[in-house]
């Protein structure tokens, strides 16, 4: 065991939503905060949130946020003392936290031998079958196409946190069954699926694969779940997830902050000092137009306004005036609502994505919104077929209601721009200090109420 | 009062709305017989807010040319929005294009800058024919329709006045 | 007593923050809205956000949101079957309550009675004494003063819900010491001053004070506490207060949802069912300049980022592109944070007010900031003193060790000013299209790295 | 190389930082005698982005001819910046005031539109003394101190290349 040391300032080795949300916990802890960045991120919210900032090259994430020796050399640079990988790019890769150990600093994550002994998945699973945990049937070897082994399963993930001194919670499930092409989409806590008992005996399995693995700090074990409440272990991650912030919602507790002080060798806390409370349900909020096959949508965020109010949570990687790049997945932020129940929960955020504003580029909101309200998701009653099963009906269809104010908006806007281009010809008089490529936009400025009482 | 004509699903059906101005940013307008008191409100972020007899809504318009998406409440309506003119002229028999000949007028009081046509020349819609200027600003004033130009009434450097007659093609 | 009825449209009789606030939680329980506006709020966000508005009439409130027959014909007119007041304008006017009532709609607040033996606040007072209430001593007359007659007391405020059927509870303490004359910033739950016992006394004189006036709904009871720890009644608010937010991230109960509830006849939760959880901090963002004393800013609003991430609330009643007119109260909106504990809500609200970003107008962020990084607020030491005993501490002074990076930003941003002027000179190619009154526009245009990758 | 002076505290402190250009959005500055790395990058919401060395700050530029307000991180610097050319008409001795014969040229190549002085009249610091017209727009140009108008060297309507001699005054 490695001597855990005081953890001063932290590199994140990620970027976007996750990132900001990194930093914004070891401000809280006031820790300094070390931000990396592509040629595409320059402008990055991530980049402006963090205290220092290191350019590690071209906006390929291959030529960036993927080179190992990059990411070492800017947390020498800057003298910062551990790393924090985020989820996804560096996040999973052994030989990475041992690069990060072998230079003297602290990765925030498991030990890399766990890393490896989860990465290799025949491996894993036959481990954790000698350790009495259930593996989905007949999947010693294909690493492809666990969801189709079982009839609709849902998936059922565990969130587990280990420290370095034998100390092993688990804070409850999350339930993450609304996928679209294995793309979690929307995820909540607890499951509507699932009640004391199953709860119990998965969280006992997901604990003993923990240990199987000598797993450290945060960890996540999914599980399948058939139509007879039948579980089979699935995978483990060994990392933060994206939708954590539902259980950090329900148990109050951060689990970034967990995270650095596991990696400095606290204890979790006990089992009995976790208390859950209420539901929340996330949203992943993509760049992404539905409309077109869920095409990434890219280009400048005009206009941003991200919705507030009781027992709602923003965690967005973006801001009104930065690009979004084709470069890197199309997540722009995560929206979240907390209620005492899951009802309330599932209409509190129907209401803030109601709220949410991005204008310049398309996002998946109105699918989103279609999905909460759908009547199968409403009763809690889904599984990992739900967006195939229901594609037509969650992509939007206008409201036929809506359309005379549809009509009357066109009309009023054409009526407008004639009278004020009309009005433009008369007004020569002030016309020398005008800025403007046409007669029309001279009037536009003149003519036009709004942006002032 | 201004009459346009809203074309739906492609032209299969066809929808009038009438609107005449009831003060600053407010509207009465007719719509399926029924008048609506209408408040307009434009935020500089490109939305409007519109108020309809009491109810409240938010618009963001998207238009190119004539055609227009908007979007209320997360639907979006595409259609055609039409002016009494531009109706006339869509509804000349047998065509839907411009007929006839047509006279280019000066929008205001300004300067011919530069000419880029001849007389007789023929001529594609939407080419420029001559570079115009006013208000310090210069403009091209393009072909209403493809044809000859018939007249050319002014020279480089020509003062006029608004509502000139420039030019026509035919 | 009256027969409650179900309520289907609420009109909300107030605007900005507590307007959207209100209405948010109608959208999440179907209900239907109506906002009210005023000449100078036809942008405001509360009528965007409603699902109708109706003008009340010219900008000054008197003109407008405390006209009472102008506030019953627009319920009249959109059918409207319950009138939330909110705070302030109309709220504690028992004439208003009864106006409402007599239209056959639900007033949602206490009964006209209540509000009227609470408004007059000697009787008030005598009534309170009757009852076994202690009352700010030597205080039988005047109705100012209050604060003053006890030396550096501090004022804690104590929740209380009533329903139609005998219930009442006590939501716990909220701490509203730190204000600026008369005018609560800052408001914590729970009172770092309060222990166990304290509590618990204070608590059961709030429920006898609503008790003894027959309260229903929501209520608020303001105490004055000496240094020894004793306790006087002050007042008694008939009405949602502003920093109700911290009461519900401790408790997780929406407290509008509990107004709108019992109008309609429910009961309470049981004293047992209220659970409190961690500390919540609430910090109240106002358009005023604190280095010129304060003075109200107007005008518009050209950028706003609103912080999130995990334990942050924000209720904005603002948007970008809003503009402030200084017809009303300066109230931008509230920040709010909750966390485990005081210390990490504290820092966690210090944390996301650097990410607050408001541009076009002057606010109080900095020195809210300010306040919450004093050694007195930290260890939670402070009285209605606070911000006089303070007021130069506060008020931002420059960081010198940021000058070297300020010289550099006024520098770089000359360099690059000139060379885009010389720049421009040499790019008349291009000229004819461009827009611009002067030639250093064209080069700003062309010359700048920025907005894009 | 430009060489920037700022005065601050209301001129008792003069610091001066030299700003070389070093790529896309980079720039070497000295200060202090230290050379710094700057990366600035201009958020169009009126914020500059600078990581200087590796710190990551946000700047607000507030400006006013050669006075400036800079936030940065809650603090606000009033400072005045001043480039070469500026630095040395104030370090003109005894006076801080713009002295002997100062020619207005023409910024790029463009037209006279109006004269607006006569030669010979009395001119204030700032009074415009003619209309110019470049790329299809105008601008006035003043003059640079009170004083007489000494030379006039061009007419209305006359055409004149990119910095030709316009006029004088002293």
């Amino acid at each position: 065991m490695s001597q855990p040391k005081r953890i001063r300032k932290v590199l994140v080795a990620n970027r976007g939503e996750i990132a900001v949300r990194i930093i914004r916990t070891c401000q809280e802890m006031g820790l300094a905060t070390v931000a990396v960045y592509s040629d595409a991120d320059r402008g990055a919210l991530h980049v402006r949130t963090a205290d220092e900032a290191v350019h590690l090259g071209p906006s390929p994430a291959r030529q960036s946020y993927l080179v190992m020796e990059k990411l070492l050399d800017a947390a020498k640079k800057t003298g910062a003392d551990a790393v924090h990988p985020g989820y996804g790019f560096l996040s999973e890769r052994a030989e990475f936290a041992r690069a990060v150990e072998a230079a003297g600093l602290t990765f925030v994550g498991p030990r890399p031998e766990a890393m490896e002994a989860m990465g290799d998945r025949p491996r894993a699973r036959a481990r954790l079958r000698a350790a009495g945990v259930p593996v989905v049937p007949g999947l010693d070897g294909p690493l492809a196409g666990e969801a189709e082994a079982l009839e609709r399963p849902r998936q059922v993930e565990i969130q587990v946190f280990c420290d370095e001194r034998g100390g092993a919670i688990h804070l409850g499930e999350r339930e993450c069954s609304v996928q679209r092409r294995h793309q979690k989409v929307i995820e909540e806590s607890p499951s509507p699926l699932l009640d004391g008992p199953l709860r119990a005996d998965m969280c006992e399995v997901a604990l003993r694969a923990a240990r199987a693995v000598d797993h450290r700090g945060a960890g996540t074990v999914a599980f399948l779940v058939d139509a007879s409440r039948r579980f089979w272990f699935l995978e483990m991650t060994t990392r933060l997830q994206a939708e954590h912030p539902v259980t950090e919602l329900v148990t109050g507790l951060d689990l970034v902050r967990l995270q650095l002080e596991v990696a400095e060798g606290a204890a979790v806390p006990r089992q009995d000092q976790v208390v859950h409370r209420g539901h929340a349900v996330e949203a992943r909020i993509y760049a992404e137009d539905p409309a077109r096959g869920f095409q990434p949508s890219h280009g400048k965020i005009t206009y941003l306004r991200v919705p507030g109010g009781p027992g709602v949570r923003d965690d967005g990687g973006v801001y009104g005036g930065f690009v979004v790049s084709p470069f890197y997945d199309p997540l722009l932020g995560k929206l979240s609502a907390w209620a005492p129940d899951r009802a309330q929960a599932v209409a509190r955020l129907t209401r803030a994505l109601r709220d949410y504003v991005v204008h310049g580029i398309a996002t998946n909101v109105a699918w989103l919104s279609a999905a909460l309200s759908h009547p199968a998701f409403r009763a809690g009653q889904y599984d990992t077929g739900f967006c195939a099963d229901h594609a037509q009906e969650l992509l939007a269809r206008p409201d036929a209601a809506l359309e005379e104010v549809a009509l009357i908006a066109a009309a009023v806007a054409a009526f407008r721009r004639d009278h004020q281009e009309a009005e433009a010809a008369a007004a020569r008089a002030g016309a020398v200090t005008a800025c403007g490529s046409g007669w029309a936009r001279l009037g536009r400025a003149r003519g036009l109420r709004g942006g002032a009482p | 009062m201004s009459t346009y004509v809203a074309l739906l699903d492609g032209g299969a059906r066809e929808v009038a709305v009438e609107v005449v101005p009831d003060g600053p940013g407010a509207f009465a307008v007719r719509l399926h017989g029924v008048v609506h008191r209408v408040d307009a409100f434009q935020h500089d972020h490109g939305t409007l807010s519109l108020l309809v007899d009491t109810s409240s809504y938010t618009a963001t318009l998207d238009r190119e040319e004539t055609q227009v998406k908007v979007r209320v409440r997360g639907s979006v309506f595409p259609f055609e929005v039409l002016d009494e003119r531009r109706l006339r002229l869509r509804r000349a028999p047998g065509t839907f294009t411009v007929e006839g000949r047509q006279t280019v007028t000066a929008p205001v009081a300004g300067r011919v800058v530069r000419l880029l046509c001849r007389a007789g020349e023929r001529v594609r819609a939407g080419q420029p024919l001559l570079v115009f200027m006013a208000m310090q600003m210069e403009n091209e004033l393009k072909a209403p329709r493809d044809g000859t130009v018939v007249e050319l009434l002014v020279e480089a450097g020509q003062a006029v006045e608004g509502n000139a007659r420039l030019c026509a093609v035919e």
